[in-house]
């Protein structure tokens, strides 16, 4: 194992070529600070490690090369669209021209990146068949905030004070709920029948006059596409309710099928799954919204407006007094937004339809070679969209391995884990999503792995319970980890030993 | 096709396999009045060459090469270069939260020493894996603390020193939950909240205190006595820092006698381009004690099989994948990458590289200080201790002369004017350790001459 | 210290180790004479932040955005953003040569597709490991040829065609050896080397023919001819190529009857930025029957302790390490980084983006030329086929031409005065793939306007 | 192991979004070529392989895993000076305004790159003591090239043709033979003696009319400082030939010593391991020549010029029409000299100086570490300069384990290995040159890792013979491979199986 940086740490070792030189900073160093200034200062330097700039070029590069990730492995993580991210798409947002610019300063300044801006939210318009885009949420689930709070001054703005209850299937992402609670909603499930749909009658049960909106993800996280969403708009709108579109699996459809033309009133796009720009082992993304002409006042601020002349100018409070108002200190995640216009320019929209044609293609063919060679998917009745799951429930009850065993395993053999035990209405499941930036030669390793995966299953359930052994990582990374024993007694952070 | 490896022969062969004849059939489960029978309206796909040209001329529009004076939340730092070249290696850049950990360990280790480290520097006891940027993660710092103490009232005390977007966006998080943010003045000669004009709020009449330190203005906070008092009334005390300032100021871990209950803020100083605003990251720490309500990711050392460390995320039943409505917080991706560099960053910085830095951010604005204050008509709105940023009054209002300020190559701040009536003709100004004493001279002379030009337009317009 | 971990506690104890006091010590062997008291004469040093604001200021001094019609042995290609993005890794770009095969696994495979790969695009049965560029690549090929040619005279034909730099390295490294370098005309119409005007070159009279294609001036080469008629004297035939222009044009090792025994040139045009001349790197091919004699590092498939394949660095006798005053070449560090550059080149290329590419360059090429014939006053010098350059006739010198476009945002060429008295007044021009058509009339418009200016000059000075 | 990228590779496999678009490319393509283009086509495309972009990051990413490097393993591989290559260097070198400029547009586009290249001159005449320098040299090799045509071409320009003969010492680095035959002259091997001095006697007998000069490197490949330098100089200078200084080894005297002071005409320098250029794995590195005043005539163009105006020209054939000639088609590695002279400016003199102290005492400190754990060195009476010797003689008698066992089981323990077997008169040698930027713990770990081996070496050889046995890279890398086969059955390039 890489030892901790702390570890390597020894007093006075420094990296002068960081300190800063030249007279203020000698002549008037800490050592000079003035009187004033004193009580304020910290007694005691930081605990940082004490490194040189080779330890931490080493050790930090060691510690890369031990995990996986798509530039290294295939990573079928459904949901979350782990797919190629153009290396390109990096390099420019990488520009010395974009990264030095200071959010302040003017928009004279600033007309380069914001073309690409205002041009990004067109873009979004056009592809989801929303009126308007704002590019500000840093996430999927800020997106969903920035939504339902719409949803909620849109109500408020009509006087409409009672919709208090949002409904949401229980096959929703965790986010969809906590983000509803956050709003000050109380959230409401709505059962999901045996085929991945969304129960209609227990639905057309739950709506009244306390309903702010329905939130939903279509083709739904079940991996089927929500065939009853005109129906189910209509409902909703017909009870005063507003349609929220979580759009995480938008993957499976972009350029082909548009949530305005299915009737959402409010949505949100993952930048990190639709549009390419890479996941940086948990962020930064970006969760743009785009909404219907009736949410249209609301949208979260600044926006990029266009003037007359051409030039591009903030939208903020001022031009638009109903906003729901800022969700970050600037602007969001710029860099994030760029990689996505990027992505979006060099696809356009031929290119977008085949990435959802070929995310389907390569998800059904997966599951109909897995479905050959014995698993047990859990709507075998269905087509997939861009993912689908496979239920080990068998298997479980059979020889006593897991959805989690299977995944360990999968990692020996140098595929990254499908994930698991979500949605949780499916048990031992996998949710599997191969994207369409996968050759067919992939997918047919993996089934191979799954293959030989059972038949050890079969013959030697206590091997995948005690997988991984060898993961392929410098010196063969760990065996399974315990979370348990993380979550009984955290140990957060490193302390030195007394 | 870009990025998609089908060839003619694979995508048949596939076809086969699922006994159908044409890609459209995968989608026959969709209504067909939805199915968009049209290209939509977006340009032609570029190649990567036309799109890399169309980006450098792009970015070559914004890049002038201005001398920056301008803070307010973002600050012009150096950025060692091994920073963002070890950060973007593709193990890094291209994987997602580390879920299965086993596969994650070098993500993971990052974040525990990110963990480790901004504990240190904060003197929290546990610090979470990242929020999206400050101004959110006051936000949900806010949220934790009324939640956190549910025998107070749900009530805020917000100063006016904060920064005003994060102001605004604490009220845009805070809109559904029915707190009331209480707005707390300023001194108008000192800049800073005056602990003495609280005591008309009584014991649990608020649930937490933010203290931001240096605050908007680059004023230095009374952080001891304010933490104290609100202490005494039983409410928490909610951090808010420049976490570069923290190489030389006293960490709120160590505020009054107990310390900030919270610490949260922006991340950017911390190795992150500024980039127009975006990708920063939200930090935020806490007491133990409150541990369980803190909202994010969390990174945790444990054994595994063999008796082994390792790192998983842990305390996963805080988070809406699990808790769903009743999570702490709907954050779900969060800054990761971001993370990586900061932790870059201060190892590269270390203790005294953090601390001399700090101080030459400071000589440098002090310089700055003594700089402008020669020239006629210019002087320091405020008398009160500052760290790195401070108010200047102009004789004249602030925007035009910005406008002019950055034709002749020079980003002179921030025009207050329109956060606060009372600030009319004040900039907010810094200069980091990436400014030199030339550099404040130039800013300072270009300054005069322009104050000059106008005091002369002023005249004739008499 | 920069870049030296060692804190003064770290020195004491391994001076204690070492039972010496002081770091000058451990210079007692050298005269003292030699020891140089004083600090010697550089520039103080800098810290990274000023370093990295000086040499911005340097780049952006040099970064015009100038639209690129020059090439001349050097050309702006799309350059695929993974290509650097990748090549830049730290396991590739600091390691050394990979001398423990075992621990350099990465490397070396990456060299054994690389040899793959350019012995597929030049036809040839072997390639090396790199040599530093096509120049000298060009140098040692003939080199190479005399040694493998002792009953051939020590002389060698080489064409007045050739990249006139060519020439001069050749001239350069030849020196020594008592090598003859024989020229041979062009021919003044169709700018190519005429076959059978070398039928005065008696067999075994040169060791081998050099043939360029494309030639210096873009004109296409009769390698056929040419290659049978030096077979036929018992001469072995150079081929010297671009190596982008093979995914259109025939391989060296397919000229003629029996293909050129050698092929060899400069692979900057495969993913290697211009950066003003270099690094950029030269390749080398030839028969098997010649493997012995090549110079430089080649890799070879073996296989493991376990019977599994490997790499290794391989037929190391040739090389100076070994061999010494008997070597192939005095070379040693060769130019590997780029070769990493170029295999990931040609593998994003593949043979359809290559073919599309060399076949783009060539139509731009093709049009500017048709575009250039519109304007009065211009021509095309030569008539012959063409690949991818054209040398123009100007009614004028080219020089102040050149300065006058280069004010104006082009890089409009090379003036071929300087190298040949009779190309006077003569411009090198092409348009790869990175141009448009619109880049192209942009060109011809500018130019067609300064012609006129120029003539508009020539009048009034009348 | 990673299979071949030829083995991902499918017929019909494309980037399109490396294709290029646009009237020109699909109207004139290559279909519609002029006819007169015809019979110059290749019929066959040529055999690359057709892969996805995912597929090419992949592979290279995870072949760039299997390697040992600076940035991830210590690397005491003694001759090569592989220290710490500061990435500032590499990154500044990447700005676009260096990449994209073309060697043969004005000097005016070029006066940025030009005051680097004139200034890093200026500054390796100051460190070096030399006259004059050219940087165009491509490497080391070609920078002895470089030196030894000058000393051709002065002997020629003087009328003293009959000094065919250039003297090497027996420890000498291949090159410097290669070299010397290759500018026309012939060998003469000088001994060494018992304490890696070059034999004075044998050197005074050797010299004569025919001598041209003397190739010596100073500290030598044996890892002592030749002492008797002066006297040498003189020797070789009262026979009137001249001193060539082979720089591979000025990291251990840089900033402390001047190859100028000793009595040197000529030298080469290698910005690859002295000024922390990185190797690339092989190059690309830069070996930049200076002279004494006499031998500036012929220095190799073009180099920089600077006008009384300030502005900077290159000097060619015109201004020099002595010089030696052309090396480069253009002008040099130009983009290792731009990190080269980054590498300098943050040094400075007092900071070369620290690398020559740092470095030597790394070399002294570990030799004595492993002379004390019983450790043979070559010469035990000397200090080390910046690297050393260690012989296994003893070992190889003892157990029969040779330096190369040694050297393939140190790879396991996460260490690259020395050079071995050179310089080839001390019997199963090891070259160890630690460089100034490892810290004394990894110096420490790599002591304990020679301790370690001895032991295994004593306790089970064969173990040794066979080692390595697991490497320290994803799936634990190969098991020693066979260098026998590889050369008599060269297999150099992948073939499709017919
Ligand atoms: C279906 C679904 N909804 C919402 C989200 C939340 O998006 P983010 O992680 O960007 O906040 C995710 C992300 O995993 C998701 O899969
Ligand atoms: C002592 C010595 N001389 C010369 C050279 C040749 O230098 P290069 O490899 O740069 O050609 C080397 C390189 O290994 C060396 O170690």
């Amino acid at each position: 194992m890489e030892p901790l940086i702390f570890e390597w740490s020894r007093s006075q070792r420094h990296n002068s070529q960081h300190h800063p030189v030249g007279a203020a900073a000698t002549e008037n160093g800490a050592g000079s600070l003035e009187a004033a200034l004193r009580p304020f200062l910290r007694q005691q330097p930081p605990p940082l490690p004490e490194v040189s700039e080779l330890d931490v070029v080493r050790h930090f590069t060691r510690l890369s090369q031990q995990n996986f990730s798509v530039d290294t492995h295939f990573y079928p993580l459904g949901s979350c669209t782990m797919k190629y991210n153009p290396r390109i798409c990096n390099t420019m947002a990488m520009l010395p021209g974009f990264l030095q610019r200071h959010p302040l300063s003017s928009t004279a300044t600033g007309q380069g990146v914001m073309a690409c801006l205002y041009e990004l939210q067109e873009m979004l318009c056009n592809l989801t068949g929303m009126a308007a885009v704002s590019l500000t949420p840093m996430a999927g689930a800020q997106g969903e905030f920035a939504g339902v709070a719409m949803i909620r001054a849109y109500h408020q703005a009509r006087g409409d004070g009672n919709r208090t209850e949002m409904l949401i299937p229980d096959a929703a992402h965790g986010t969809n709920p906590a983000t509803a609670t956050l709003c000050g909603f109380t959230v409401r499930e709505i059962p999901t029948d045996g085929s991945g749909n969304v129960q209609l009658e227990a639905l057309q049960a739950a709506v009244g006059p306390n309903t702010a909106g329905l939130m939903l993800t279509n083709p739904s996280t079940l991996g089927v596409f929500e065939r009853h969403i005109r129906q189910i708009a209509q409902i909703i709108h017909a009870a005063g309710g507003l349609l929220y579109y979580d759009g995480a699996n938008l993957n499976a459809i972009a350029g082909r099928i548009r949530p305005g033309d299915m009737g959402f009133d409010a949505i949100h796009l993952n930048v990190h799954k639709t549009f390419a720009t890479p996941h940086g082992g948990g962020g930064p993304g970006a969760g743009p919204v785009g909404v219907a002409e009736r949410l249209r006042p609301f949208l979260p601020v600044p926006m990029v407006g266009r003037q007359p002349t051409g030039s591009y100018i903030w939208l903020t409070e001022q031009e638009c007094p109903q906003t729901i108002g800022r969700l970050s200190a600037f602007y969001g995640n710029i860099g994030v937004l760029i990689r996505a216009y990027a992505y979006l320019r060099l696809t356009g929209a031929a290119g977008m339809r085949r990435v959802a044609d070929y995310a389907t293609l390569n998800a059904n063919y997966l599951m109909a070679r897995l479905t050959q060679a014995g698993f047990q998917t859990a709507f075998p009745a269905r087509r997939a969209t861009h993912e689908f799951i496979i239920t080990l429930k068998a298997e479980a009850r059979q020889v006593g391995v897991t959805a989690l065993d299977f995944a360990k395993r999968l990692l020996d053999y140098g595929f990254y884990a499908p994930t698991i035990y979500f949605p949780m209405l499916v048990p031992e499941c996998l949710l599997i999503e191969p994207t369409e930036t996968e050759s067919k030669e992939t997918l047919d390793r993996f089934v191979e792995a799954m293959i030989a995966i059972r038949q050890e299953a079969m013959s030697n359930p206590q091997w995948l319970r005690d997988a991984p052994h060898a993961i392929p990582v410098p010196g063969g990374g760990c065996s399974r980890l315990d979370d348990t024993l993380a979550a009984r007694k955290p140990d957060l952070r490193w302390q030195p030993q007394p | 096709m870009p990025f998609i490896p089908h060839t003619a022969n694979d995508t048949q062969e596939m076809l086969a396999v699922l006994e159908i004849d044409h890609l459209e059939t995968l989608f026959e489960e969709v209504p067909p009045e939805l199915l968009h029978p049209d290209q939509i309206d977006l340009p032609e796909p570029l190649g990567e060459m036309a799109l890399a040209r169309l980006m450098r001329e792009r970015a070559s529009q914004d890049e002038r090469g201005l001398l920056c004076f301008t803070g307010g939340g973002a600050y012009e730092h150096h950025i060692p270069a091994a920073i963002w070249e070890i950060a973007s290696r593709g193990e890094f850049y291209s994987a997602y939260t580390p879920y299965q950990a086993e596969a994650s360990q070098g993500t993971l280790q990052v974040l525990y020493e990110y963990q480790t480290m901004m504990a240190g520097l904060t003197a929290m006891e546990v610090v979470n894996a990242s929020l999206y940027d400050g101004a959110t993660a006051l936000g949900e710092a806010i949220l934790m603390a009324v939640r956190a103490k549910p025998d107070c009232a749900r009530r805020v005390l917000l100063p006016a020193t904060l920064h005003p977007h994060y102001r605004q966006v604490v009220q845009t998080l805070l809109n559904g939950q029915e707190i009331e943010i209480v707005p707390l003045p300023f001194c108008n000669t000192g800049g800073h909240t005056v602990p003495e004009s609280l005591h008309h709020h009584p014991a649990r009449s608020f649930a937490a205190l933010v203290i931001p330190q240096p605050n908007f203005f680059g004023i230095l906070e009374e952080v001891h006595a304010l933490t104290n008092w609100a202490h005494q009334q039983g409410g928490l005390v909610i951090g808010l820092v420049n976490p570069l300032s923290l190489g030389l100021l006293q960490p709120p871990g160590l505020w009054g006698d107990q310390g900030a209950d919270i610490a949260c803020g922006d991340g950017q100083p911390l190795g992150i381009p500024l980039s127009s605003g975006g990708p920063y990251f939200g930090f935020m720490g806490c007491k133990q004690a409150y541990l369980r309500q803190m909202p994010g990711r969390i990174a945790g050392r444990t054994k595994d099989k063999q008796g082994k460390e390792g790192f998983v995320l842990t305390l996963q039943a805080r988070e809406q994948h699990i808790r769903r409505a009743k999570a702490t917080s709907n954050i779900c991706t969060n800054q990761g990458l971001m993370t990586v560099a900061a932790t870059l960053y201060l190892s590269l910085l270390g203790p005294e590289g953090l601390h001399r830095t700090a101080a030459a951010c400071h000589a440098n604005t002090a310089d700055l200080a003594r700089q402008m204050q020669t020239v006629a008509g210019l002087s320091c709105l405020f008398d009160r201790p500052f760290f790195h940023e401070i108010v200047l009054q102009l004789p004249c209002p602030a925007p035009p002369i910005l406008a002019r300020l950055e034709q002749l190559g020079i980003s002179g701040g921030i025009a207050l004017a329109p956060y606060d009536g009372l600030l009319r003709d004040c900039l907010l100004v810094c200069a980091t350790e990436t400014r030199t004493p030339a550099d404040n001279s130039r800013f300072a002379h270009t300054l005069k001459t322009l104050l000059a030009e106008e005091k002369g337009h002023g005249t004739s317009d008499f």
